[in-house]
């Protein structure tokens, strides 16, 4: 762990969270463009996923139960609501993963371009187009799959 | 008094600019166990030092033509002859070992192909001698040392403490007195050895290249603790300073080739300085512009303020992205000028002080214990006008030659007391005699009154009747009902340190003048209409001004060394 | 097809950056107002904002409008400034919200006649516009931004030469050494809002820095410095800090180099065998 | 359990992204058996999930799922909790149950598996 240097009272500024932006600074993810966008939607796909994963493994979990109570449990998540729950994990997944393996990647410096000389007016090449076009496939990626989703779900009854 | 914090290091650096920083590292170095306190006024990295952009000098490549007794030379023949000889050597020869030392700490020398660090021209030379590092030299030098310092323990930064006074006694350094800006608390710093590195004193001009905090209380400190200050008459006027903000446009930009044009596009340094042209020394050419000017053959600003062109178009765009990127950069942002594509708009503006603390030729001021470097000491390296490049050269050789005797001072002899009465005083003095002081007069308003005066009668050409009238205004201003903080606040207030920095910007403006006044010659960057030539039978000597309490500065004359070079006309 | 389509996207977006420069020639703004936040928690004032009408011109900073208000509306305003021309880092601030150098931005860049102020968030505060940045300064101590070789000291009366780098190897660093401490992509970052012992960007990129420059011969430690539970994994690549940076130091960029080595992909190797090599013509 | 908190942070994100490839293809072939073989209506009804726990790599393949998401989705909560409060006891606090909540979850899915498998035979 990082050991900060130093008097004591710097020390008591470390715990200090003064003025620190917290989970506030997850706010307005549009502020400062569209890779600050991809960390929101990853983390948010992420944690929604999660959830809905603990929720599958008890829903199939059900089944141990016998016909009747799998058919009752049907019933309950067979709705409509259910299905743009079911709908909306299906953009969840697709974004996550797209844009995942994009990160992947990006997480250790591919794609990103080679370090210069900076030079006015100074675009920094990591935020690229070539990883601003991974978030926006990601996210076309994800409406495609939940129409077809939608398609399947409720074009199928 | 009781009440007033003590903390208690062996050596203590004021500044930490260039000079502070390399002084840090050198006293750091010599015993792992004596502690070195870093103080200033601003966040180490944010000192005036960082925007220096265009190179540091020094002799390399004796095989491929250069050689160390030409920088001495051009050193000597720059300072129009009022530099001591032995400190311009000095200087020279240990010069190259810092270049390399630099390079082993991490700086980022721009190279050449065989990948050896790279030199280029620069104004005054007789050899490409300007060591560069893009055009942010002294960024990265300052955050070479600054980093390196980051290896020893054993230096301590206090960030944002403004020093006040040296406290000493039988002339002998005992400490200093600071205020804390963060919490407002007075504080007495005790140390065996100091090491004055406040820096220049350029913001007593309005057009000024400097960082916004390069006021003289660093200097007045010294000046009020009984210290001579020497030949603060020379002010150096850098040729290309852009409108209207006065930010700097390196030298460098000239030595990659850039000519200066009139307003009938001609390259008019041609009349006046045939052999180096654009390169000559800068008050030969800061003092063309200005006669250009007066000619009739400027441009006028948007702001209705004279000037001539800085034509850079010539070159190749990818070379002055290489080169000159950053002075790119600040063209564009700030004078809205592409300097690929346009010639930039540029004026002779406040640069540096050739003068400072008089120390000897080790940085050792008149007092036991404290020594000086980089631009707040004068031990005489750059005489009359500076050569550029020179002077991020002083500050590093300075630096680390003042560290190591402070290091090795304080290891013999260590203070044990501390002259209370002098804290008294100084509590008083700022606390009553300003912080709570009443006036009606904006303080503000007086600092721009002075450096607007500055700027208009002790510019690239002086004479006695302006320098009278200016001393009159200094002192009219020095009486005016001012003194007093607006902000009652204790934390960060910076109120009262503008007010601090005003008072003594008014008494190092009034030496300045009085210096000006008292040379009735014209010597390097000391030009005056009314006696246009060098005096060698009456001024071949240094000026030091001594303080005297509330009256003007005490004057005397100080003699010059001379090791090898006998003065002779200076011709370009 | 797709590299074409996304080289037009980036050509119409230069366009556009251009033209909003050229919109301040005409520049129709003779004075604007300044929404101050000021607060001093120590001596009791409590948050607000002042508002605080100041004159332009077509030049003026959002620095020298402040400085303004200073000198001749209200001289308390708490400000930390100094080289005015974007080199020192000391003038960090949100100003409308995004964390920016007051003396590099212009007041005719931003749109609107009133300009929100703010100190920088995820610095402890001191003052009306400042903050401390003791913790970020401590970060960066932490990842020992050094040359570490055992011939960085030379003594005196060595043999007086130079390490050799290209200027290829310079350029593997030299964006990242462009940095100026300001701590704006420290403010920018979503994980320094939340995590008070993740280095930031400005300090992994810095041991990028040294990690890369072929001076350096202790990549290895380096690596295991910032390897831990609050060090660069904690990076997420919001890009936010590339984002605000005003040098180009491209912070993100060098996390995310520094990281491709952890990771494997990328080997330094190369780097450590050409140091062995050097050294041993130097013996 | 201690082997976790003793591995380094660069080997507990290694992981996280093997298996989020890994997750990535087992889930995929998942949700492509459950739409190709038949109409996804039809893949819910009660004989239908039983029959599919009788093939063992199906089941070989839904237990990898189990697995992979669990480390993955779990591992992931704990780099978001770690980020939002840094305290000894906070973190630990973080990492046992994260990991506690892992094992738990692995658990109680195998238990279906085992069961609905049981289910079959009689
Ligand atoms: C725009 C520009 C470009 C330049 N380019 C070049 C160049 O290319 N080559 C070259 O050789 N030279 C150049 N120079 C000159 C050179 O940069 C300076 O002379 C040199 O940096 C001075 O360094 P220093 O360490 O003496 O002082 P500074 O860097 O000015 O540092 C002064 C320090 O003292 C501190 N201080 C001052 N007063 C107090 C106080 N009362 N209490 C506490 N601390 C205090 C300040 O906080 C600061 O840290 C340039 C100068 C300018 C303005
Ligand atoms: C299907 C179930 C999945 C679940 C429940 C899940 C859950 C999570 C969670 C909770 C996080 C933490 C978010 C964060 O750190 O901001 C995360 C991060 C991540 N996931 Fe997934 N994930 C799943 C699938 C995938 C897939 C298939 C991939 C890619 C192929 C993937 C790639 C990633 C990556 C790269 C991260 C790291 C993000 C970061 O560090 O910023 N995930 N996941
Ligand atoms: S990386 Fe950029 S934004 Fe961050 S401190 Fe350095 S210069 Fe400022
Ligand atoms: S904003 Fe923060 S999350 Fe990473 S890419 Fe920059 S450090
Ligand atoms: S004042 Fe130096 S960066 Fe703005």
């Amino acid at each position: 762990m990082l050991q900060l240097r130093g008097n004591t009272s710097m020390e008591r500024e470390v715990a200090d969270r003064n003025n620190r932006e917290g989970m506030m600074g997850w706010l307005n993810p549009r502020r400062y463009g569209w890779e600050r966008v991809s960390y929101w939607l990853q983390r948010l796909t992420g944690v929604g996923l999660l959830a809905y994963f603990i929720a599958h493994i008890y829903e199939t979990s059900q089944i141990a139960g016998g016909p009747a109570l799998w058919e009752a449990f049907l019933e309950l998540t067979q709705t409509t609501l259910g299905h743009i729950i079911l709908i909306v994990v299906i953009g969840m997944c697709v974004f996550h993963s797209a844009n995942g393996i994009r990160l992947i990647f990006a997480h250790g410096g591919k794609g990103l371009g080679k370090p210069g000389r900076p030079d006015y007016p100074y675009d920094a090449v990591s935020l690229n187009y070539r990883q601003k076009s991974g978030i926006w496939i990601a996210l076309i990626l994800a409406l495609v799959a939940m129409l077809y989703g939608a398609s399947v779900l409720f074009g199928g009854e | 008094m009781a009440d007033i914090t003590t903390i208690a290091h062996d050596v203590l650096i004021i500044g930490s600019g260039l000079a502070g920083l390399r002084a840090a590292i050198s006293a750091a170095a010599v015993d792992r166990k004596l502690t070195i306190a870093v103080i200033s006024k601003v966040q180490v990295m944010r000192s005036h030092s960082v925007s220096a952009e265009g190179g540091t000098a020094a002799v390399l490549y004796e095989e491929e033509g250069d050689n160390q007794e030409a920088h001495i030379y051009d050193t000597i023949k720059g300072s129009d002859y009022l530099a001591d000889q032995d400190v311009a050597e000095l200087l020279v020869k240990s010069m190259p070992y810092e270049i390399y030392q630099l390079d082993h700490w991490g700086m980022p020398w721009s190279r050449r192909k065989d990948g050896r660090i790279a030199q280029r021209k620069f104004g005054g030379y007789s050899f490409p001698r300007a060591t560069f590092a893009q055009d942010k030299v002294g960024f990265y030098e300052m955050q070479t040392l600054y980093d390196t310092c980051q290896k020893y323990d054993n230096i301590h930064f206090y960030n944002e403490w403004f020093c006040t006074s040296i406290l000493h006694e039988n002339n002998t350094f005992q400490g200093v007195t600071a205020i804390e800006m963060k919490t407002g608390n007075f504080t007495i710093f005790k140390g065996s050895a100091g090491i004055i590195c406040a820096g220049g004193a350029g913001r007593i001009y309005s057009f000024s290249t400097y960082a916004f905090s390069s006021t003289p209380d660093g200097l007045d400190m010294a000046y009020r603790a009984g210290l001579a200050l020497k030949d603060m008459e020379f002010v150096q006027f850098h040729p290309t300073g852009i409108l209207p903000s006065g930010i700097l446009i390196t030298e460098g930009a000239r030595g990659e080739g850039g000519y200066l044009i009139n307003n009938k596009g001609e390259r008019f340094m041609q009349k006046y300085a045939p052999g180096k042209l654009e390169l000559a020394p800068r008050d030969v050419v800061s003092r063309s512009m200005i006669r250009e000017i007066q000619e009739g053959n400027g441009f006028k600003h948007e702001t209705d303020v004279d000037c001539l062109k800085l034509d850079l178009t010539h070159l190749r765009a990818d070379r002055i992205k290489e080169a000159l990127a950053g002075i790119r950069e600040i063209g564009i942002k700030f004078s809205g000028t592409d300097i690929i594509h346009e010639p930039i708009e540029v004026r002779p503006v406040c640069h540096y002080m050739m003068g400072g603390i008089h120390t000897n030729i080790d940085g050792a001021t008149e007092m036991a214990g404290l020594w000086a470097a980089g631009e707040a000491a004068c031990n005489s390296t750059h005489g009359a006008n500076r050569l550029g490049a020179n002077s991020t050269s002083e500050c590093i050789v300075w630096g680390k030659i003042t560290g190591e005797l402070a290091a090795r001072y304080a290891t013999r002899k260590k203070v044990d007391s501390i002259n209370r009465k002098q804290v008294l005083e100084e509590e008083k003095r700022i606390y009553d005699g300003l912080f709570r002081g009443r006036g009606a007069v904006n303080p503000y308003e007086v600092r721009k009154q002075l450096t607007d005066m500055m700027d208009e009668k002790a510019y690239v050409f002086r004479n006695e009747q302006e320098l009278t009238s200016a001393l009159e205004k200094v002192r009219e201003l020095k009486g005016a009902m001012w003194k007093h903080v607006e902000d009652k606040a204790k934390e960060y207030n910076t109120n009262f340190i503008n007010v601090m920095e005003t008072d003594s910007m008014l008494r190092t403006a009034e030496i300045v003048l009085v210096g000006a006044l008292n040379r009735r010659e014209s010597r390097g960057a000391h030009a005056r209409t009314d006696y246009p030539y060098r005096d060698d039978a009456n001024f071949l000597k240094h000026t030091l001004a001594y303080f005297t309490g509330n009256g003007g500065p005490k004057m005397t004359w100080y003699p010059v060394a001379f090791t090898r070079y006998a003065p002779v006309e200076r011709k370009y | 097809m797709t590299e074409q389509l996304i080289e037009e996207i980036e050509t119409m977006e230069k366009k556009r950056e251009k033209e909003k420069h050229q919109g301040e020639k005409e520049y129709p703004k003779s004075s604007v107002t300044l929404k101050i936040y000021r607060a001093n928690r120590r001596a009791g004032e409590s948050p607000h904002y002042d508002r605080i009408e100041v004159p332009v011109q077509r030049w003026t900073t959002v620095l020298d409008a402040l400085l303004y208000a200073k000198a001749y509306k209200d001289q308390s305003i708490g400000i930390r400034y100094s080289c005015r021309m974007a080199s020192c880092g000391s003038c960090g601030m949100k100003i409308n919200g995004i964390p920016r150098l007051a003396c590099y931005t212009k007041v005719s860049e931003l749109q609107g006649r009133e300009i929100t102020v703010e100190p920088l968030s995820n610095f402890p505060h001191i003052r009306d516009l400042v903050t401390d940045f003791s913790q970020f300064f401590a970060h960066h101590h932490n990842v020992e931004p050094y040359i570490q070789n055992d011939n960085a000291d030379m003594p005196e009366k060595s043999k007086l030469t130079e390490f050799i780098q290209t200027p290829e190897d310079v350029d593997k660093y030299l964006q990242f050494s462009y940095c100026i401490k300001c701590g704006l992509c420290y403010s920018a970052c979503p994980t320094v809002a939340t995590d008070t012992q993740f280095p930031g960007p400005q300090a992994l990129s810095q041991a990028y820095r040294y990690f890369i420059d072929s001076r350096d011969t202790a990549p290895k430690e380096r690596l295991d410095l910032v390897d831990n539970r609050h060090g660069i994994w904690r990076c997420h690549f919001a890009g936010s800090c590339s984002a605000v940076c005003p040098k180009g130091v491209d912070p993100a960029l060098g996390i995310q180099l520094l990281r491709g080595h952890l990771l494997g992909y990328s080997k330094n190797e190369k780097k450590v065998a050409e140091l062995k090599e050097r050294q041993k013509k130097d013996d | 359990m201690h082997k976790m908190t003793m591995l380094r942070e660069s080997q507990i994100m290694k992981i996280h992204y093997i298996t989020a490839v890994g997750a990535l293809f087992v889930v995929a072939v998942h949700i492509m058996m459950r739409i190709a073989v038949m109409p996804y209506g039809m893949s819910l009804e009660y004989e239908n999930v039983i029959a599919n726990y009788q093939n063992i790599p199906y089941i070989v393949l839904l237990e990898s799922i189990l697995v992979l998401v669990s480390i993955h989705g779990f591992n992931g909560l704990r780099v978001i909790l770690l980020e939002l409060r840094q305290s000894k006891k906070w973190e630990d606090g973080v990492t046992v149950l994260t990991i506690a909540a892992m094992i738990a979850l692995i658990a109680y899915g195998t238990r279906t598996i085992i069961l609905a498998n049981g289910l079959g035979v009689e």
